[in-house]
């Protein structure tokens, strides 16, 4: 089994992550495909620190997970801010800006 | 005293920084400062003139403004006849306009600010003229720009006012654009943009790049000179103050075209389609400034129009190349005198007027306002060219110039020129006519605000500097031509004047040609408004050439189908053109941009999701693009 | 420090060298953004607002202090340090000086509370929008001091964004900026709905994007196995692998970084944001984020893509084109203000990467000028947009500045003065911006693209020129907006970006020495 | 990032670098469908479907059930206090994400490491000092 596979299996769930951000309505939906590209991308990391043999590609995964992190907390805070005030979750509600 | 050059500059430039900045503080004085410093800069001026040597030019390097590797911008000044005859002419008549403004903006709050106004645009325009490089040229160019703007939307009330001052810096970007792009050029090709370098530089560049530094050369000079196709934010300049309308006509603003085709001449003179187009743009400018003339009642518009068809004549002039760029200037030296006197007659016909512009209400004033009509008599009898006067020996010269072409071109361009004298004759006699002589059609009229017509003589403040530019108007001609002198002045900076070896019409014909066809024109708009009244109420929907040859009495057939019918037809095509053509043009490019603006902005649906959608889709396109680069 | 996963190897490991010096800048603006936490956690109330300005305030000076101190002996080649994940170069030390310049501005604007009492932050931003509460906090004087460190903790990530040296870095320094800001953007005190709209939106599009610049460091690593950029660099000029890792890769990092600069097909976020943040964080990231972005941009073409330039730059093209006619075609029909000033950001970005392109010195050197500028015009136009209010704030839209000038003839001049840099007229700084950027642009082979460039900065003279129009030559509303009297602070801010933009028009050639110090540093 | 001499790396380096690459070419085209397929079921759905509305439909489907009526006006769904624990649980797994590997080589990185880890730990306890100060861990 080669490790094509695994960046395969990553683009697919990168392309799965990006649809879900196009098609979602509920922000906590489409912040966790964000999520999910993130998480995509750290399967990429990983193989490739494989096929190069080092080390680097999981050091840099770790980076991701915590910038990930970050991003839930912040995130999590602007959504919930946001639906205390609309009693909505979705996305398609915050419309006020536009044109 | 050369070396010192840029006060000639910093005098105005302070006065309007003093008037701006300080604020109603300088109301009481400030006035007397705005003529001060630009008569200072005459005066300075004319030591120079009268002290320097200025058979070279000379270049005083000021401070490296844009200094960057390969890219270096000096800001200098270029002392030489052609930039010292523009510094004379716009410091003398922009001083005689600062000192007659004195009296006719005496009852507007908003004084001081625009002789601040006034003040920045003449150092603007010294900057334009001044400057030896194309950037500097440039900066000049475009704070002319912004002055006038300020001026020409001075009456903040008015709507028209606002359209108009829009309508004048956007047709001007339009061909600051050409002109950037010029600028550009010559720098990618040469690698300098100062006057000495590109000069020296230019003639090893291949003959395409030449013609198309000229052509956006020229794109420019009709932005800012009012050529066709961008004449029509001229006539629309008049919604400014009386003086603006002098001092953007006469004196400043349009001649910068002129003045930047005069000063590209050794790029001109590389390139023969370039010179051919120049002279093409000038022919039918003229032509069509001229017939558009015949067509007002605004006594300010027809100024205006005939202010397009006079730059025409020395856009011609200057297109023939080393055969006109003296006789261009000359042109433009000797109309910036009259027409500065014949705006000046006009601000004050309207001071006395109650600001009346409409021609059908005066009538019969020479009576009332005798220097006016004096001063104002001598400027139109310059323009139509008027045996010994100024126009005659300035617009002949170009006149047989234009016939001394070769081949077809001699006829077209000489032809149009003598017939744009012609009808010049017509508009001018016409305006007169209605204006000075007749009936006192404002005796049973009030003013739109109401008030009674009660004509009278300016202040001496204003009619002074009428009088000046009215003696002007009368010897500058033969002052200029005598013994060739300015040609000879300004060999130095455009090179020497060529004379055409043979002409189209024996030479000896042509200026008697010309005064007769002024005269004729002059004749028949005597036929047609001096014999009888002018009716007050402009007739809806008939040309007034149509209307007049109905109502006139001994109008016969001839008249009629010789002059009125030709004549309706071409004045509607060539209103026809200026408003739908162009005008249409430049608005429907504007609208276009702004329906397409309001479409698009509907993609900006609020939606994140779309927005998500926008940025999925750019961002595969640019993968896809990339690939298809790298594997194509 | 990622040495410990070597651990298994044994011995000890190397630790990296750090040359304090040259990254103290950086060093000073965390720190300070750390202590402000404390701050914010140990200060009763009433002390926090002005221990936090005058915190905030003299970090910004000191690391100025700090990088004027090292400019001065700093080796010309430039440095790497941190076992070369950041590099400080020429370009750095100027793009370190333009944002602390400019965030200096922009905490003035922020701390500002002359035209609103307690500033245009809200009070507790844990108040739903609509309720009582929310009423009574608009006209309380309290504000959500934590603004303070955010802003210093943004400003760290950007100096570092514009400063790092391999992609990861990168990538952390881009979080650590846009974290804070997309918080911000939510703090307003009026019109909150909109305010946590534009957090939302920036928040949700910009971790979208962070997360294809991700997957395209993914695939460069894939490709150079490095995230170096002097490694990149030195794979595509050979190397076995396939070149769709390194052209996807790329593409997918510049869709990260042209979202940041506002650019292109993906300046979506950029009207919406704009309008809806408060407008002191509308200049904080019109000004700085700009700067950040195309610093970081600049130094990723230059180091590491500089020999296939000739194979994306067709692209880059496209973009450019896309981004000055979305900008100055949509910026025509804007009724808000602040979104106008936005889609002319839009149409900026486009100028902007036209001297991005131009892998030159002078390319290099104009679009540096042009950032310093551009960010000094942009600030000065919010700080003079902030004061036109009527009763329930910011009085943004169009109809309310007509007549401005009649209400307040020094702010209807000042603002009309950068309307016209923005428009590019000479004497201004966005002339020789300009300039400088198209003629070096030119200078490598793109003139069709610099008449495109010319073209829509026509096009866009038109919107300025409207509101210019509409502040002079109308008259004004019968209840149209009051300008209010601007404390030292607004009034500082506006003079600081009035008095750049005249500057850097009349006398540019100090700004443009500096800019022209030198290039990347090259070593790793 | 420092060059690591992982064992057993260069075996797989050879393995993994092989045609296999290529196949990120139909990834593109991959990624082409899933762009069409976005679009088209966007773009097209309001296009074509009946737009008639009940509550049911507008209803969020996203978590299954109907969510239960409103406990508080004003509240959330759950006390806003479960988030900020979730989050203080979130900053602690970040800090063991970089404590473990530090762990685990501490002997070769030596003091200097020790004093890295602690700045990084200190500097970590400012956020955690900001909740306790500002009563993120009182529960009520």
């Amino acid at each position: 089994m080669t490790p094509t596979y695994y960046l395969l299996l990553s683009a697919l769930l990168f392309t799965i992550g990006a649809v879900g951000v196009l098609v979602r309505r509920n922000a906590v939906v489409v912040f966790m495909c964000v999520e999910l590209m993130l998480n995509a991308v750290n399967l990429s990391l990983v193989t490739f620190g494989r096929i190069n043999g080092e080390i680097d590609g999981q050091v840099m995964a770790f980076f991701v997970m915590v910038v990930a992190a970050a991003e839930v907390v912040v995130g999590l805070a602007i959504i919930m801010a946001i639906f205390r005030t609309r009693r909505s979750a979705s996305i398609d509600d915050t419309n006020l800006l536009k044109y | 005293m050369i070396a010192s050059s840029w006060l000639l500059v910093a005098f105005p430039a302070l006065g309007a920084l003093i008037l701006l900045v300080g604020g109603r503080r300088t109301d009481a004085w400030g006035h007397l400062l705005g003529c001060a410093t630009v008569i200072a800069s005459f005066g300075y001026a004319v030591a120079m003139f009268v002290s320097s040597s200025l058979a070279e030019a000379t270049d005083v390097a000021l401070y490296s403004w844009i200094p960057v590797d390969a890219l270096q911008v000096e800001f200098g000044l270029r002392i030489d006849p052609l930039s010292m005859t523009f510094v004379l002419l716009i410091t003398g008549v922009g001083a005689l306009i600062h000192v007659y403004s004195i009296g006719y903006m005496a009852d507007d709050a908003g004084r001081r600010r625009f002789f601040g106004y006034l003040n920045l645009f003449v150092a603007s325009m010294l900057v334009l003229v001044l400057g030896n490089s194309f950037v500097t040229l440039y900066l000049g160019w475009e704070g002319v720009g912004l002055a006038s703007y300020l001026l020409i939307g001075w009456y903040t009330g008015r709507p028209s006012a606002a359209t108009a001052a829009k309508k004048a810096f956007l047709m001007n970007r339009v061909g600051d654009v050409g002109l950037a792009l010029a600028i550009f050029l010559m720098f990618s090709e040469i690698g300098s943009t100062s006057y000495a370098a590109v000069f020296a530089g230019i003639g090893d560049l291949s003959p395409a790049v030449i013609t198309a530094i000229a052509l956006l050369l020229l794109l420019g000079a009709c932005g800012k000179s009012g050529q066709f196709p961008l004449q029509a934010w001229l006539p629309d300049a008049m919604e400014g103050p009386t003086p603006v309308s002098a001092l953007i006509h006469a004196a400043t603003m349009v001649t910068a075209g002129v003045y930047l085709v005069a000063r590209a001449a050794p790029i001109y003179n590389l390139t023969e389609t370039g010179r051919l187009l120049v002279t093409i743009v000038g022919a039918f400018t003229l032509l069509l400034g001229a017939i558009i003339g015949c067509a007002y009642d605004d006594i300010k518009k027809v100024l205006a129009y005939s202010t397009v068809s006079q730059i025409g004549y020395m856009m011609l002039a200057v297109g023939l190349g080393p055969f006109g760029y003296a006789l261009g200037i000359m042109h433009l030296l000797t109309h910036g005198f009259f027409k500065a006197g014949l705006f000046l007659g006009a601000g004050s016909v309207m001071h006395g007027m109650n600001d009346e512009v409409d021609m059908r209400k005066f009538g019969g004033l020479y009576k009332r306002m005798p220097i006016t009509f004096a001063t104002f008599g001598l400027g139109y009898l310059a323009l139509i060219g008027f045996p010994f006067l100024s126009g005659f020996y300035s617009k002949d010269a170009i006149i047989e110039a234009a016939f001394g072409s070769e081949g077809w071109q001699g006829w077209v361009f000489g032809g149009a020129a003598m017939l744009g004298a012609g009808i010049t004759g017509f508009y001018m006699t016409r305006l007169v006519l209605m204006t000075f002589f007749g009936k006192e059609r404002w005796r049973e009229l009030k003013s739109a605000d109401g008030r009674e017509f009660h004509p009278h003589e300016s202040p001496p403040v204003m009619t002074v500097p009428m009088i000046v530019l009215a003696v002007g108007s009368v010897g500058a001609g033969f002052f200029f031509a005598l013994g060739d002198r300015l040609v000879e002045f300004l060999a130095p900076s455009v090179g020497a004047l060529s004379e055409a070896e043979h002409t189209a019409l024996p030479h000896a014909l042509i200026p008697w040609l010309t005064v007769g066809l002024s005269l004729f024109g002059a004749l028949v708009a005597w036929l047609i408004f001096g014999r009888r009244d002018v009716p007050v109420e402009r007739p809806q929907n008939v040309s007034p050439v149509t209307r007049a040859a109905r109502n006139d009495l001994y109008g016969n057939a001839l008249n009629e189908a010789l002059v009125a019918t030709p004549g309706l037809w071409t004045t509607r095509f060539a209103v026809y053109l200026d408003n739908k053509g162009v005008d249409g043009a430049v608005n429907g490019l504007a609208a276009a941009l702004g329906g397409s603006s309001g479409r698009l902005r509907r993609l900006q649906t609020g939606f994140v999701r779309s927005y998500a959608l926008s940025m999925l889709g750019g961002s595969f396109l640019i993968v896809a693009a990339l690939l298809m680069v790298r594997f194509s | 420090m990622l040495n410990p996963f070597l651990a298994q190897q044994g011995g000890a490991i190397e630790t990296p060298q750090i040359d304090y010096a040259a990254i103290l800048p950086i060093l000073i603006v965390l720190g300070a953004a750390c202590v402000g936490v404390l701050l914010e956690a140990f200060l009763p109330k009433h002390q926090r607002w002005p221990v936090q300005v005058g915190l905030t305030l003299l970090t910004i000076v000191a690391a100025g202090v700090a990088l004027g101190a090292y400019v001065g002996d700093a080796p010309e080649q430039g440095i790497t340090t941190l076992s070369g994940t950041v590099a400080v170069d020429a370009p750095a030390l100027f793009l370190w000086g333009t944002l602390l310049a400019l965030a200096l501005g922009a905490v003035l604007l922020i701390a500002d509370r002359s035209v609103e009492p307690g500033g245009a932050f809200v009070a507790q931003a844990g108040i739903s929008p609509g309720t009582v509460q929310d009423r009574a906090q608009v006209s309380s004087t309290g504000m959500q001091t934590e603004v303070f460190p955010l802003t210093l903790f943004a400003l760290g990530g950007m100096m570092t964004f514009t400063a790092a040296n391999d992609l990861l870095t990168m990538f952390i320094a881009l979080e650590v900026l846009s974290l804070p800001l997309y918080l911000m953007c939510g703090l307003a005190r009026r019109r909150r709905l909109i305010s946590q709209e534009a957090a939302v939106k920036y928040f949700l599009l910009g971790a979208f994007a962070s997360a294809f610049f991700l997957y395209g460091i993914a695939m460069l690593y894939g490709y150079a196995g490095s995230v170096r950029l002097a490694d990149i660099a030195a794979a595509t000029a050979g190397t076995d692998r396939s070149d769709t890792l390194l052209f996807a890769g790329f593409g997918l990092l510049m869709v990260g970084l042209l979202f940041k600069g506002s650019v292109g097909p993906f300046h979506t976020w950029t009207p919406d944001v704009y309008q809806g943040a408060p407008t002191p964080i509308t200049a904080f990231m019109a000004a700085c984020t700009k700067v950040a972005a195309f610093g970081a941009l600049l130094r990723v073409l230059f180091v590491a893509f500089e020999s296939t330039s000739w194979e994306w730059r067709g692209v880059l093209w496209a973009v450019a084109i896309i981004s000055m006619a979305v900008g100055a075609i949509l910026g025509l029909t804007q009724t808000d203000v602040k979104r106008m000033i936005a889609y002319s950001s839009i149409a900026h970005a486009g100028f902007l990467l036209v001297g991005t392109m131009a892998i030159t010195d002078e390319g290099l050197s104009g679009t540096l000028f042009y950032l310093l500028a551009y960010g000094f015009t942009t600030l000065a136009a919010f700080g003079v947009i902030s004061l036109v209010r009527d009763a329930s704030g910011e009085a943004t839209h169009l109809s309310a500045w007509a007549g401005l000038s009649k209400r307040s003839p020094l702010l209807a001049a000042v603002f009309t003065f950068l309307l016209l840099a923005l428009a590019g007229i000479p004497l201004t700084s966005g002339f020789v911006g300009k300039f400088v950027v198209f003629s070096a642009a030119l200078s490598d082979g793109m003139a069709p693209l610099v008449v495109i460039a010319l073209v829509f900065s026509a096009v866009a003279a038109f919107f300025y020129l409207r509101v210019v129009v509409l502040m002079y030559f109308s008259e004004p509303a019968p209840e149209g907006p009051t300008v209010s009297v601007p404390g030292a602070f607004t009034t500082a801010a506006i003079t600081l970006g009035v008095v750049v933009t005249l500057l850097l028009g009349v006398l540019p050639a100090f700004a443009l020495d500096w800019a022209g110090a030198g290039g990347f540093a090259l070593s790793s | 990032m420092l060059l690591s001499q992982a064992t057993g790396g260069a075996a797989l380096a050879q393995e993994g670098a092989g045609p296999g690459l290529d196949m990120y070419l139909p990834l593109v085209i991959l990624f082409a469908l899933a762009l069409g397929f976005a679009l088209f079921s966007v773009l097209l759905g309001p296009l074509v479907g009946p737009s008639r509305f009940n509550k049911a439909k507008l209803s969020a489907y996203e978590c299954g059930i109907e969510p239960s009526p409103q406990p508080v006006v004003g509240g959330g769904r759950m006390p806003v206090a479960y988030y900020v624990t979730a989050m203080l649980f979130i900053l602690f797994d970040i800090e063991m994400v970089f404590l473990f590997p530090y762990a685990v080589s501490a002997d070769a990185l030596g003091l200097w490491g020790v004093a890295a880890i602690t700045l990084f730990i200190a500097t970590f306890f400012i956020a955690d000092i900001y909740v306790w100060r500002r009563g993120g861990l009182d529960w009520n």
